[in-house]
């Protein structure tokens, strides 16, 4: 009987995703001989053609990364839709809407003006924006559009399962690949990865006071954190209690405080919101104005809280000075 | 045991008696002036002689220090014992001629002259800033010595002795100097058999008189007292800070007296933890202090008094045993009884007490009844609210009580026309005439609100009860849980809960015990279903919430690795689940889901 | 009626014991004040996750008011703090996001305080009055598609 | 009036770009330009952010060049804050960074740019792929590759935390030092990087330069581009990817400039024009003269071959004689073939590997000493490493706080984009004649850039990729034919 064919694709992605498949290394080599690959932008040479030669539902998985900010996205993720059995939307920014979707904070024109009139290194005195139409020397060339917000591929097109990460770890593709062939799949819609929260696996949880209280921000410019001991005992914020585990806590093997990469656990609405309730409920202030000298030390909350899942909050962007 | 005869009688009893004690025990009545119960027999005063025979001797002797023996045979009534006890009876008097209770005990005895001439100690020159040569009044001392012995050996103080001798010998005090010792307790001149000590010339100013709490200072008490008649215990207490035996750690009077040794000076205050299932708050209320509002002279004129001094006043078990009289102790002629002092005062209390209407009315009929003096009531509103209430009051206005609509501007001693002389004047406006009033009045009621007793705020933390308007305690529902509290099983009754007269009280009394009785009947309590629980398939056992819970309900699971919530202590405040930051934290009945469900709903009206 | 004819709509958190009793209060006593507060009862002032405050303001209220016991009356000894500590980090989350921190008041309202219930709404109401509508949805839509 | 080639998106090279090519009524090409299409706007939203997090969020930039971002974000941190690394933090950067070096060559070759080579240029697309080369050089080779592909990418993950997008970068130092038995295990994977560039090499060797088609194809004139190199060198002018300074050489290999990281602007200066979203740098001293090369034009290069015109020589031996050999090979120093970039590639990755293994024989490594604390109040930093496709800047203002006010990033691919363009326009002059386009000629095209492989997800930190159509059009504007592939 034929292999089962495996699309992936890429939308407004880094790389990072390519990479994280690549890391599979040996493995590719099963994952080829067991599966058909029929488009894989990144390194192989396919034709829209082929893809558009599909009968519906003929791909029986595609993945695809990166966040959708382009109309092109949109036409070959709905593409795609049609020609696959399931559509997997694989890492941070398909999934939660990544690190790229911090720009909700900003508009397109903000983006152009701090690039082309704003920058120190810019020789512009024409103050030259690139435009979607122009003629040059008679050339008609268009440019797409810079958009104001960035998209979850789930805004766009229905999803059926959600493999997260920034990027995923090849161990969790794996599992979800083996998954799909086997046909041993979750209840649609489910995120590819445990359901409890990373301080479930992580090593420095048994350091984790039961008081744990929180009266003073630290910051790892400023401070070195303990390898030994919990983040959040320590002061740094550390959005592991809010965010989903599967990722092998590698940055904490790093020494460093999780960033919320897999996002929200299932029954948690928002991934900050939730956070916060949970540091600031851990201090001791009994007055509102400690209280609130305590938050100030709390810098940069929306892009710490939402590193990677602003697109995906319950506010979805920011609208101060846009 | 020893036998014996008196009067003919025989008696049987233990060795070491006193022929005294005995006698009397048999209801025979020998006379005698220097025996009592808190000193040992001394024989000073002679006039207990009785005949006693014994191994065939005959012979006068003193009975209360002459001990039982076996076949003694004791007459006291013999003619002899007759006759000598005249005699010492004429000297005594010789010594204290003006005493009455010498007097009274001689004319039963038979002795209206006496023979002899009046005996004084010596008089010999006082020396500068001496006291007088003797602390013996007129009334004249016997020299029983009464007064050393209980100031020595039962006050411990010693500030008494005997000086001279033979005729000269008198009672004093050391080098006739005003004692510094002395600490007034009046056991010398109690247990003088002539009455004839004088305190001040032991120390030179007043004893300190003990007020009456619940007179209001109306009356004195004694260290041991009944607090008041309706005391409950009705027991005597000791008051610590003035009985004499934690002063010096003597006299102790009471105890050596008490027959079923009830009485335990060594007692000492302890603290007491009991376990209970619930509670009944009845701290009451507290009386508003008229001198919050000085127009009305309370404090300052001794006949302006508040509502409770004067009921203890018109009370038969009051200090004047029911009479109304005046501080000068005159019967008035015109009282004034003034409404709402403190109450429905926008200053002071804003709410209404509820009960001075009522009481002023009664007080205005007491005074009608027992002085027929004429009564003023000066008020605002006559809120004759309850059963049988306004009946009461239409009585009283046929009874000729006065009722003038204003409420008293002040309360004066300023007289503008003679027939004010010598009286208190309340001014007021007469809202009905329309014009200004200034009524003489002998006495002055000021019906003082009712506010939260003393200390209300402090019980109301401990047994966190919300405090409602006026600082009261709140009830849980005003209408359907009336006597209940925010906290399960603590109840609230009477004034604690605001203003009330008796029968709403016990009403309420009656209420909470029931309430707290259907708690214990049941032995169990009802949880609210809505505590959290923690879903251990989502619970990362971070920990978080561990520290959010005010009662300690959430524990860590160390073989499962997640919090556990323990039911029966979490009381369903929620703040684990808003602080869990994983969701894995529920609240029954206001889950997340629920409650933005209500948002939504919220957010679609107006 | 406002001059700029906008009626705020504000959601309101209300602890059981003390606010939404004060809330009862300024009702049977017959407070007039603004309707412009839907009041959610929870149990505890302690129970408020910020994810409803902006939960709702992203779902079209104009303003949230979150109220509770006075510190040291709460009917769960500390709950109210829990709310004291978070509000002041939610106002800063929000004032990044572009929500004028005064859109969300943290208030302090027994049971006996119906008058004040009736205050701190008609002021809230007011002041976001002055602040003119949030509008979330619609705003962050308008700037959802290309520049 | 002409007729409209547009090849859109260009596969296997990370990022994006869009080509289009104008014919004239022969079918000739009038004129060709190479679009970025998109920009992703991290100068913008990094700002506000607290600058500890820009190793953490700018690699996001580039899944695969993440760790050249990451550090150079770091060095930028070490700068911004006013805190030297400790002496062990530089040795672990270093070797993380030479690790990195030498892994991405290795994925370029082998599976972006390699193809073209090893499977062939005309091959069917269908082959020119990695599983094309894993069929021409032999499972048993491909295995090796992967094997030592993975091994070094440990290095990275161990003390990076992630390999895609590690975490480690701190100022003053790093978050995370090695012990013993790591380095040891660490120095053996170093060495069988060391047999594999060496390996690569020969492959080259034997697949290319033995095969005379492709030596003409690479020195063939379509290829050429006498422009400015400019490159990172250590203190002896060799080739460096972690420090020192930026030197620049002009078309006949003389040095023009040398200049510390931080007076970057006073020598580089970026052109905007109004139909890509990617701008041009240029060198200030010369000025910008348009999309045309020699010494009079501000346009230089950077990435491979670049730097080894920039420098004097190799830091390490092995790399010393492969370097010797190719521009022995390329007719001398400087080059001008941008096809020669693949080789360079190798050389390079041949040092990476020799420098690894350098750096891990020093016990210094496992030392606990990795973090100076910054003492000083942060203000302006400028950090410029080397990443695979050339010189990299990361550029920061911030408040006394550390929380950035400004950012500004100049990515290698930027420095290319003008000869990238140039040689996207010469390639398809060279090879579209009357109006005859196939895949294999746009292949071609492409070949003309993926030289410098270029990374446009970098250079506009602009993310996807699009269908690539050709669309041509007859002299009135009506579209003749459409090939979409």
């Amino acid at each position: 009987m034929a292999k089962p064919k495996v699309a992936f694709y890429w939308c407004g992605s880094c790389g990072g995703c390519e990479e994280a498949v690549v890391d599979l290394a040996e493995k590719i080599l099963d994952v080829v001989a067991a599966v058909d690959i029929v488009l894989w932008p990144v390194a192989l040479d396919f034709k829209l053609k082929d893809i558009e030669s599909y009968e519906p539902g003929e791909i029986a998985v595609t993945f695809i990364n990166g966040s959708v900010r382009l109309s092109e996205h949109e036409e070959w993720v709905k593409m795609l839709r049609e020609k696959s059995q399931l559509v997997i939307a694989f890492g941070s920014c398909s999934h939660l809407g990544g690190i790229p979707g911090l720009i909700n904070m900003n508009t397109a024109q903000q983006v152009l003006e701090n690039k082309y009139l704003k920058s120190v290194s810019v020789d512009n005195a024409d103050g030259v924006i690139p435009m979607p139409t122009n003629s040059v020397d008679g050339y008609d060339l268009d440019l797409p559009a810079v958009w104001n917000s960035v998209r979850r591929l789930d805004e766009v097109i229905d999803v059926d399962y959600y493999l997260p990460g920034c990027a995923p770890p090849p161990d969790l593709i794996l599992e979800a690949v083996g998954a799909i062939l086997k046909g041993e799949l979750p209840p649609k819609g489910s995120v590819l990865s445990p359901a409890k929260s990373l301080c479930e696996s992580c090593p420095l949880n048994e350091s984790k006071p039961e008081d744990l209280t929180i009266d003073e921000f630290k910051r790892v410019a400023t401070s070195q954190p303990d390898p030994e001991t919990c983040y959040l005992a320590q002061g740094f914020v550390c959005l592991g209690p809010s965010t989903r585990s599967g990722c092998g806590e590698r940055c904490i093997r790093a020494n460093m405080p999780c960033r919320g990469c897999f996002g929200p656990t299932p029954e948690a609405m928002d991934q900050g919101t939730k956070l916060i309730s949970a540091i600031a409920s851990s201090g001791t202030s009994d007055t509102s104005e400690s209280a609130a000298s305590v938050a100030e030390g709390f810098v940069d909350p929306v892009g710490t809280l939402y590193r990677f899942s602003l697109p995906s909050s319950i506010l979805k962007r920011g609208l101060k000075n846009v | 045991m020893v036998k014996l005869l008196i009067d003919g009688r025989e008696v049987t009893t233990e060795k070491g008696r006193h022929v005294l004690d005995v006698a009397r025990e048999m209801g025979i009545v020998i006379p005698t002036l220097c025996h009592h119960e808190s000193l040992p027999s001394y024989g000073a005063c002679r006039l207990c002689i009785v005949e006693v025979t014994y191994r065939g001797k005959t012979k006068l002797q003193a009975s209360c220090t002459l001990p039982v023996r076996e076949g003694m045979k004791i007459n006291t009534q013999s003619e002899r014992v007759l006759k000598t006890r005249r005699l010492i009876m004429e000297l005594l008097l010789a010594r204290s001629p003006k005493s009455p209770v010498l007097k009274k005990l001689a004319h039963e005895i038979g002795v209206d002259q006496a023979r002899f001439d009046h005996i004084t100690g010596e008089d010999t020159p006082l020396l500068l800033g001496e006291s007088p040569s003797t602390i013996v009044g007129d009334a004249g001392c016997i020299m029983c010595g009464m007064c050393v012995r209980i100031c020595d050996d039962v006050m411990n103080i010693g500030a008494l002795s005997f000086e001279g001798r033979g005729a000269k010998r008198h009672v004093t005090t050391p080098f006739r100097h005003m004692s510094e010792f002395c600490i007034s307790c009046g056991a010398c001149s109690s247990i003088c058999p002539t009455g004839a000590i004088e305190l001040l010339r032991i120390r030179p100013h007043e004893p300190d008189r003990i007020p009456n709490e619940f007179e209001y200072g109306m009356s004195w008490r004694k260290p041991v007292n009944i607090s008041f008649p309706q005391a409950v215990p009705r027991v005597p207490v000791i008051d610590m800070n003035t009985c004499v035996n934690f002063k010096t750690g003597g006299c102790k009077v009471c105890e050596d007296n008490c027959q079923v040794e009830a009485i335990d000076h060594s007692q000492k205050d302890t603290v007491e933890e009991v376990q209970v299932g619930a509670i009944v708050v009845a701290t009451g209320f507290e009386l508003f202090d008229g001198k919050e509002l000085p127009r009305y002279g309370y404090g300052r004129f001794d006949n302006v008094m508040s509502s409770l001094e004067f009921e203890r006043l018109c009370h038969a078990s009051g200090p004047t045993s029911g009479h109304i009289v005046t501080k000068e102790g005159k019967t008035p002629e015109s009282v004034a009884i003034l409404h709402c002092i403190g109450s429905r005062d926008s200053d002071h209390l804003e709410y209404c007490s509820r009960v001075c209407c009522m009481y002023s009315l009664k007080f205005a009929h007491l005074v009608k009844d027992h002085t027929g003096a004429e009564v003023y009531n000066f008020y605002i509103d006559i809120r004759a609210f309850g059963k049988g209430y306004e009946e009461f009051y239409k009585r009283l206005l046929q009874e000729g009580v006065h009722f003038i609509r204003g409420k008293a501007a002040e309360v004066t001693d300023v007289a503008l026309t003679p027939e004010e002389e010598g009286k208190l004047i309340v001014v007021a406006e007469d809202t009905l005439l329309g014009m200004t009033r200034r009524v003489p009045a002998d006495l002055v009621i000021l019906s003082t609100g009712l506010k939260p007793a003393k200390g209300a705020d402090e019980v109301g933390r401990i047994f966190s009860l919300g405090c409602g308007q006026g600082d009261f305690f709140l009830e849980r529902h005003p209408k359907l849980a009336p006597v209940d509290t925010a906290a399960d099983g603590i109840f609230l009754a009477g004034a604690c809960q605001g203003p009330k007269d008796i029968p709403d009280s016990v009403a309420q009394g009656a209420a909470a015990a029931a309430g707290a009785l259907s708690l214990i009947d049941k032995g169990k309590v009802v949880l609210e279903p809505i505590t959290s629980v923690i879903d251990e398939e989502l619970c990362a056992g971070c920990k978080l919430c561990i520290s959010n819970c005010p009662y300690e309900a959430i524990f860590f699971d160390e073989d499962k690795k997640v919090s556990v919530v323990t039911e029966e202590l979490c009381k369903g405040c929620g703040t684990c689940v808003a602080g869990c930051p994983s969701g894995a934290a529920k609240q029954e009945g206001f889950e997340d889901v629920q409650i933005f469900a209500e948002i939504d709903g919220a957010l679609l009206l107006g | 009626m406002p001059d700029n004819g906008f009626e705020p709509k504000i959601v309101g958190f209300l602890c059981k014991w003390c606010s939404y009793t004060g809330a009862d209060l300024a009702g049977t006593s017959r407070k007039q004040y603004a309707p412009n507060l839907a009041g959610i009862r929870v149990m505890c002032s302690g129970r408020v996750d910020p994810t409803f405050i902006v939960k709702a303001l992203a779902d079209g209220a104009d303003g949230v008011l979150i109220a509770g016991c006075h510190p040291g009356d709460c009917h769960y000894s500390v709950g109210n703090y829990r709310a004291m500590r978070r509000v002041p980090m939610l106002r800063k989350l929000l004032d990044q996001f572009g929500i004028e921190p005064e859109r969300v008041w943290l208030e302090w309202i027994s049971a006996s305080e119906g008058d004040r219930f009736a205050e701190v709404v008609n002021s809230m109401t007011e002041t976001i009055r002055k602040l003119g509508p949030l509008n979330w949805k619609e705003r962050a839509e308008a700037l959802s598609g290309a520049a | 009036m002409s007729r409209q080639i547009t090849i859109n998106p260009i596969t296997r090279l990370e990022g994006h770009g869009k080509i289009e090519i104008f014919l004239d009524e022969q079918g000739d090409v009038e004129r060709a330009f190479f679009q970025v299409p998109e920009i992703r706007g991290f100068e913008t939203f990094c700002i506000g952010r607290p600058s500890e997090e820009m190793p953490r969020i700018t690699e996001r930039i580039c899944g695969v060049c993440p760790t050249a971002h990451h550090m150079a974000s770091t060095k930028a941190l070490d700068d911004l804050w006013k805190v030297k690394p400790t002496r062990t933090a530089k040795l672990l950067r270093e070797m993380v960074y030479n690790a990195f070096m030498f892994e991405d060559h290795n994925l370029h070759f082998f599976f972006l740019g390699g193809p073209d080579f090893i499977v062939g240029p005309t091959a069917p697309a269908a082959e020119r792929n990695i599983l094309g080369v894993i069929n021409k050089v032999g499972l048993e080779i491909a295995g090796q590759l992967i094997k030592v592909r993975r091994e070094i990418r440990s290095i990275i993950e161990t003390v990076g935390g992630k390999v895609v997008h590690p975490v480690f970068g701190l100022p003053g130092g790093v978050s995370r030092g090695i012990n013993e038995e790591e380095r040891q295990r660490f120095l053996a994977s170093a060495n069988t990087a060391v047999e594999f560039a060496q390996f690569a090499l020969k492959a080259f060797d034997d697949i290319v330069l033995k095969n005379q088609d492709y030596v003409d194809l690479i020195l063939s004139d379509g290829f050429i581009h006498k422009t400015y190199y400019a490159g990172l060198v250590d203190e002896n002018n060799k080739v460096n990817f972690y420090e020192h300074r930026v030197r620049v050489v002009d078309p006949e290999g003389r040095e023009v400039a040398k200049f510390e990281p931080h007076e970057y602007t006073e020598f580089i200066a970026e052109h905007v024009e109004p139909w890509t979203y990617i701008t041009f740098p240029f060198l200030k001293k010369v000025g910008w003269k348009g999309f045309v090369d020699g010494p009079d034009s501000g346009v230089f290069r950077v990435a491979p071959l670049a730097r080894l015109n920039a420098s004097d020589g190799m830091a390490t031996p092995l790399a010393q004689e492969a370097y010797e050999k190719m521009f022995e090979t390329l007719g001398g120093k400087p080059s001008h073939h941008t096809l020669a970039f693949h080789w360079a590639r190798l050389v390079e990755a041949l040092q990476a590997a020799e420098a690894l293994k350098g750096l891990l024989e020093d016990e210094e490594i496992t030392s606990d000493d990795i973090r100076n604390l910054p003492t000083e109040t942060p203000k302006e930093g400028v950090g410029i490493v080397e990443a695979p496709r050339g010189t990299l800047i990361h550029h920061y203002w911030s408040d006394e706080d550390g929380i950035l006010t400004r950012v500004n990033l100049i990515v290698a691919t930027n420095h290319n984009a003008a000869a990238t363009a140039m040689s996207v326009e010469k390639a398809a002059k060279a090879v579209i004649h009357g109006g005859h386009v196939d895949d294999g000629l746009l292949n071609l095209v492409e070949m003309a850039f993926r030289p410098y492989d270029p990374c446009h997800a970098c250079a506009t930190h602009a993310i996807g990729k699009t269908p690539l159509v050709a669309r041509i059009y007859d002299h009135t504007g009506k579209r003749l034919r459409e090939i979409k592939r």
